[in-house]
């Protein structure tokens, strides 16, 4: 069941906006993340779906229903929290068995489907257990289990991992993931961490301020982010943010920021004809730096700096590196093949192209390069 | 003349229930010494025992010449950041951070102005200068976090205890405070205990890294042996981003050369590892192959593991796919970028030489 | 300061006192509470020992003559006044406590609703629980007693009821009224209790209660009463114990009467000690009745304890 | 949980939606009229020429008459007012010194035999007054300490400071162990953490106990009624006083009524939050 927001807004009090004119669209079997920092509507949003908050202006559809009038028991959804929300006062199988038991189905069937819940979430061991004796990665399994047990058109999750430490969070993250895909569930998940949205969905509608700042799958996000907040927020670490100019000397587009000048290729610069901004930030993916070669390529740009810290990383070394120039300082991270033998205080020269790199606008923070298709 | 904090034999119980064994560590002025485990594993105990707040049931406590063992909590001059904060809630933020340094116990007065250059500069240090007049109900858990931090870095203290400084706070405040925090404690003149679950973040801080797990201390080294060559499974399990696989299997001898036999697999070890192995011959043991360490092949052919596909997980530069292993879960880090649906027959290559191989009796690295 | 300028050096001397402060936080609770034990003591522990002591005794007009052994209790035992307290007693705890619960709850889900006003109207509940017992009994004579009452004469006489008499007149029905007034008294009290309980539960249940679709009947007995659950019981324990203590209201409004209708356990102490002078009958009560609440007590405290990891 | 309470009515289209229901609120108002309008009443008679007190039918006009209040001055009823603020404040600040220590000792600590002292705490906040009315009579007698300040303020320990330490150990049980552990490693010492951090917290909690401490001495009838006496009499006591030979004064026990209710009223709106606390002792979180 595909679910459509179409302009969906929600205002409390007439005067507070949390959501604003929300356009999204989740195809059948796919999983929708709704990733943004704390307050930014995210939740709000999920809660309209779900007809726990009432949509302001706009509507909602399921397939092609309509359900923003519906209360949230008539739209056949389940919903996942982040505390887990169990019936605390039952047993783990008296709560998957909760939603079949409101709807008087018969002894047998009930049995049958829970017994069945509790084999594909390996919950058979501790089917008598009282909920809340049990940890953290178990309750929510239980909750998926209550979730998924009668079927629902539509999953949410909210922010379903993030009470869980990190070992439980992997596990439990992969078998969502494997659940949603084998199952075929539409789903939405609202979450603040840009890992889970990745790593377990199909497509990611960032959001900032009640509005959405884009949407697209994990890969464009990353790729072409539209503008300085989708691109902080996307990718781990995140994207370094550097100010430069654009200047245009005989015909080559220059980029010149902190140590560094890089001319842009011939197509970087064709997709820069339609701005006259000068002043631009430079958005580079610390994995898109290296340390440089002895003597630097042609078209690549090296920044000299003092390394402020490393990171280790297993297979990579995430290298924070201070350059100074020109009066002017900036911290570059680098995410480089590791593991390396620089500690802080060594000296090291970074280099990058202009082939992964992204340029916003300095005021507006909009993506120049791809600011045509907004 | 001894130097730095010194831990002896310590050992800790809680209602009967031994969760501290034997825990002897050394840590000397201006080195970090960052301590990992899981939850409940000891780790805040420990920084427990070595401020005060918990009496060890064994063993003594050494900070320099002076027997911690014997001084309450006020006296020991320790600056411990706690896990849970505890900032003072009638308090603003300043207050907070100066409240150690008027404590009665400091044997050095600062002047007013001292204490508020130190407060200036930690909260700018930590991006929360614009905060120094809020009370800290009015703040968010990451704010809270950091006012904890510059409480505890405000001190000039015997001896540094922090508990999960920075779990809360933003990727990039994350860094770049590591790096800050690691500058500053290098240079003063104590040692300086750093307690994380995460142990990449552990590596990545520590001088030394001790890997504490059920109360005991599994591994004590540099953040190098420990990620290149665990002690022991349960390290091995805990450090890495996914963490390293293990691979529960026999060792045959055939043709001169020795295989890693389990069903349906057979791999040969190189010439290192096997004469690591020799004395186990015939145990059990475990393969530990990390993530990294496998690739996805188009096709089989020799040399490969047949796997199917359990779920995939794509982070753009990388992704992550889980597959099966006869009945295990084996995390393979690729930088293949296409989908891999579940139940999708795999072929695996791995890389023989960062194998780590375990007994599988001890659980420990052979 | 740094590792090697800590303390001076008579600290690291050879055997330093070891667990120092581990030895002084062990008499330091003690000595706090010290205080309130010594008074608790010397204003309970002793005079209820005291009346123990006199339960024993022949004891009237203040003075302590033969001991008797258990007498007394006897005496207690096979009097039918003694009986006659206890039955008012029950009789009032079980009326007057179920429906102060049942209106309580049925209070709570309704203030749980969008009420406005909620600031104000929360405060105003809490008057009649809060008010002096015997201004309560002086309210209710106001309104009741005599045909003159404003509620005797406006309301009941125009349904012919009571006709020139008075509720607490009247032997079958003074008790109601007493527990009228107690249900006055106490409703909204438990009102405001479970509606602060309700406020404490956490909400995601609910939501997730309703995404599966259950109605507010189910959400109410499902969901509602099972997680309310050890607070009514805490709550309607306490009110037992404090249904059984009643003296001030009933001794404004019927000092017992008419005849024995009304007499609760306490009129009844009351009456052996003032007005019959005899002191070793009464001790003998309290001590019975000291028994009963000893029980309750402990009830209370062990479910408060495992139930609601408040104490 | 409010919206769940009754089933989520269907969105209406585009309007925001109304925050509140108007049918529950008059509900609600309606039930507390019902609920007060007998202190009204009382308060009424207070003003009530004697004339048209009880007349029938019920007269709802009438010029206000300060008659009971001049009887009340003239018979020396002020006194009473005094005695009753003086033994009741009293004996709140004796149980505010007595008992901080304790409950902060019962909230934190774990001593042997926590239990059994703090069950014998309760027992004593549980306990009936005509249980401890006789011994303290008896006793009282003996030491000359009948119709004594001292008599009342002790006599309201026995309920008050079990009430205190109880209620306000339920407050400490809130505040973090971490906090006077963080000042410990600060180098405060037990005392100073206890000075410093602890109590300008415990101030809103303490504060609330011991007013409900004072409402609870004040509206005391048991023990001031057979311990007092004629120097010590409280406002609760002069109300059966007024029921004299030659009739029952209405007007003048209306008045006690009125100035007995004013410190509740004021109390209710201020520690609103505090109130389902203290009466459940501390087993309901307000």
């Amino acid at each position: 069941m595909s679910i459509f927001l179409n302009g969906v807004s929600k205002t409390y009090g007439g005067e507070v906006v949390a959501v604003r004119e929300l356009d999204l669209k989740c195809p059948t079997g796919q999983m929708l993340a709704l990733l943004g920092p704390s307050g930014c509507g995210k939740s709000t949003t999920l809660k309209m779906i779900a007809g726990i908050e009432e949509v302001t202006t706009g509507e909602i559809w399921f397939g092609d229903r309509p359900v923003s009038a519906l209360p949230p028991g008539a739209r056949n959804i389940a919903m996942v929290f982040e505390d887990y929300a169990l019936y605390a006062h039952l047993s783990v199988f008296e709560n998957i068995a909760f939603p079949l038991r409101l709807r008087h189905l018969p002894k047998r069937v009930i049995e049958e489907r829970v017994e069945g819940m509790l084999d594909l979430l390996r919950l058979g061991d501790i089917r008598d257990e009282k909920v809340r004796k049990l940890s953290g990665g178990a309750q929510q399994r239980v909750a998926i289990g209550r979730a998924l047990v009668r079927d629902p058109d539509v999953i949410l999750f909210d922010e379903p991992l993030s009470h869980l430490d990190a070992d439980q969070k992997v596990q439990l993250r992969t078998e969502i993931k494997r659940l949603q895909q084998t199952q075929g569930l539409t789903s939405i998940l609202v979450t603040h961490d840009q890992t889970e949205a990745i790593a377990m969905s199909d497509a990611i509608a960032v959001m900032d301020h009640g509005v959405l700042q884009q949407v697209g799958s994990p890969q464009e996000l990353y790729e072409t982010p539209a503008n300085t907040f989708v691109a902080t927020f996307i990718g781990e670490p995140p994207m370094n943010l550097l100010p430069a100019r654009l200047a245009r000397k005989s015909d080559v587009l220059f980029l010149e920021g902190t140590g560094f000048t890089l001319p842009l290729s011939a197509q970087k610069g064709a997709a820069l004809t339609a701005t006259n901004t000068t002043d631009v930030i430079m958005g580079l993916r610390p994995e898109h730096i290296a340390l440089a070669p002895e003597t630097p390529l042609e078209h690549q740009a090296v920044m000299r700096g003092e390394v402020f810290f490393r990171e280790h990383r297993g297979d990579t070394d995430v290298l924070l590196v201070d350059i100074a120039a020109d009066g002017t300082t900036a911290r570059v991270s680098a995410d480089i093949a590791g593991p390396t033998a620089l500690r802080e205080g060594a000296s090291v020269a970074l280099a990058f192209d202009d082939r992964r790199l992204s340029l916003f606008d300095a005021e507006t923070g909009t993506n120049l390069l791809t600011a045509r298709a907004a | 003349m001894t130097s730095g904090l010194h831990l002896q034999s310590i050992a800790k119980d809680f209602l009967g229930t031994r969760v501290l064994h034997d825990i002897s560590l050394a840590v000397t002025p201006g080195e970090i010494l960052a301590i990992t485990g899981p939850s409940g594993a000891g780790k805040t105990t420990t920084c427990r025992l070595v401020s005060g707040l918990e009496m060890p049931d064994e063993g003594e406590i050494f900070l320099g010449d002076t027997q911690l063992t014997a001084l309450p909590a006020s006296k020991r001059h320790v600056a411990h950041m706690f896990e849970s904060y505890a900032l003072y809630p009638h308090l603003n933020v300043a207050q907070n951070i100066a409240f150690p340094l008027t404590s009665p116990a400091r044997n050095r007065r600062y002047k007013r102005a001292d204490v508020e250059a130190k407060v200036v500069e930690l909260t700018r240090l930590t991006q929360i200068e614009h905060l120094r007049h809020r009370l800290p109900g009015a703040l968010s858990g990451g704010q809270k976090q950091r006012v904890a931090l510059c409480r505890a870095l405000a001190q000039d203290a015997a001896c540094y205890l922090l508990d999960e400084p920075i779990s809360h706070l933003d990727a990039k405040l994350r860094n770049e405070l590591r790096g800050h925090i690691r500058r500053r404690q290098t240079k003063v003149d104590a040692p300086t205990l750093w307690s994380t679950p995460d142990a990449m973040e552990a590596l990545s801080i520590g001088d030394r890294v001790a890997v504490l797990i059920d109360g005991r201390i599994e591994q004590l080294g540099t953040p190098e042996e420990i990620y290149f060559s665990p002690a022991t499974t349960s390290v091995a399990r805990l450090v890495g981003d996914p963490a390293m696989n293990l691979l529960p299997g026999a060792v045959a001898a055939r043709e001169g050369a020795l295989f890693f036999e389990r069903e349906g697999v057979s791999l040969a070890l190189p010439q290192p590892i096997a004469k690591r192995i020799e004395p186990v011959m015939g145990h059990g043991l475990y393969l530990g192959v990390r993530p990294n360490a496998m690739d996805i092949r188009d096709g089989g052919g020799p040399g490969t593991l047949q796997m199917s596909v359990y779920a995939w997980e794509p982070f753009g530069k990388y992704a992550i796919v889980t597959a099966k292993l006869g009945e295990d879960l084996v995390r393979i880090k690729t930088h293949r970028t296409e989908r891999f649906a579940a139940n999708q027959p795999i072929a695996v290559t791995l890389d023989p030489t960062s194998l780590v191989v375990f007994d599988g009796t001890t659980r420990r690295s052979l | 300061m740094t590792a090697t300028d800590t303390p001076p050096a008579g600290a690291a001397s050879a055997s330093p006192p070891r667990l120092a402060h581990h030895r002084e936080s062990r008499w330091y609770p003690y000595a706090l509470i010290a205080p309130t034990m010594i008074t608790l003591t010397v204003v309970a522990l002793i005079p209820f020992l005291y009346m123990g002591y006199i339960s024993l005794h022949e004891a009237r007009y203040g003075q302590l003559r033969d001991f008797i052994w258990f007498q007394n209790f006897a005496t207690l035992l096979a009097d039918p006044r003694f009986w006659n307290s206890m039955w008012v007693a029950l009789v009032f705890v079980c009326i007057a406590v179920p429906i102060e619960f049942m209106l309580g709850l049925i209070g709570a889900l309704l203030l749980s609703q969008k009420i406005r006003f909620r600031n104000v109207l929360i405060p105003l509940l809490f008057i009649p629980s809060m008010m002096a017992p015997i201004i309560v009994g002086l309210v209710w004579k106001t309104m009741l007693a005599g045909s003159w009452g404003f509620v005797s004469y406006n309301i009941l006489e125009n349904f012919g009821i009571l006709k020139e008499t008075s509720i607490f007149a009247s032997p079958d029905l003074a008790l109601y009224g007493i527990i009228f007034v107690d249900i006055w008294e106490w409703t909204p009290f438990m009102m405001l209790t479970f509606f602060a309980g309700m406020q404490a539960l956490p909400v995601n249940p609910y939501w997730a209660a309703a995404v599966d679709g259950a109605n507010p009947v189910q959400i109410f007995f499902k969901l509602t009463l099972p997680m309310l659950a050890p607070l009514l019981f805490v709550i309607g324990l306490l009110r037992l114990i404090d249904a059984f203590k009643v003296y001030d209201t009933i001794f404004i409004l019927t000092n017992g009467g008419p005849g024995t209708a009304t007499e609760s356990p306490s009129v009844l102490g009351y009456k052996y000690t003032f007005d019959f002078w005899n002191i070793g009958q009464s001790s003998a009560l309290a001590v019975v009745i000291w028994l009963i609440f000893f029980i309750f007590c402990n009830i209370f405290y062990q479910v408060a304890k495992k139930r609601l990891n408040v104490f | 949980m409010n919206a769940t309470v009754t089933a989520p009515l269907p969105a209406p289209k585009t309007k925001p939606k109304r925050r509140y229901s108007p049918t529950f609120t008059l509900l609600v108002i309606c039930y507390a009229i019902l609920i007060l309008f007998p202190v009204f009443w009382m308060w009424l008679l207070a003003f009530k020429p004697e004339t048209v007190m009880f007349a029938r039918p019920t007269v709802w006009l009438f010029e206000p008459t300060l008659d009971h209040f001049r009887y009340l001055i003239d018979n020396g009823f002020h006194h009473y007012l005094i005695n009753s603020i003086i033994v009741s404040g009293l004996s709140t600040l004796l149980v505010i010194v007595l008992g901080t220590p304790a409950a902060y000792a019962f909230a934190r600590y774990k001593m042997k035999g926590r239990d059994d002292l703090f069950l014998f705490v309760l027992a004593t906040r549980m306990a009936p007054p005509v249980c401890l009315v006789i011994p303290f009579y008896l006793i009282y007698s003996k030491l000359g300490m009948l119709d004594t300040y001292a008599g009342l303020v002790i006599v309201y320990l026995t309920f008050n400071l079990s009430f205190y330490v109880w209620v306000l150990s339920s407050f400490c049980r809130d505040l973090p162990l971490e906090l006077e552990e963080a000042a410990m490693t600060d180098g405060y010492s037990r005392l100073g953490a206890f000075l410093k951090v602890l109590l300008p917290l415990l101030r809103p909690g303490i504060t609330a106990t011991a007013v409900l401490c004072f409402i609870f001495a004040w509206n005391e009838f048991m023990y001031a009624f057979l311990l007092g006496g004629q120097n010590v009499k409280t406002l609760p006591v002069a109300i059966p006083s007024l029921i004299t030979t030659q009739g029952v004064r209405w007007g003048e026990m209306a008045i006690i009524g009125m100035v007995g209710t004013i410190p509740v009223m004021i109390v209710v709106f201020v520690l609103q939050r505090h109130i389902v606390r203290g009466l459940t002792m501390g087993a309901v979180k307000g």
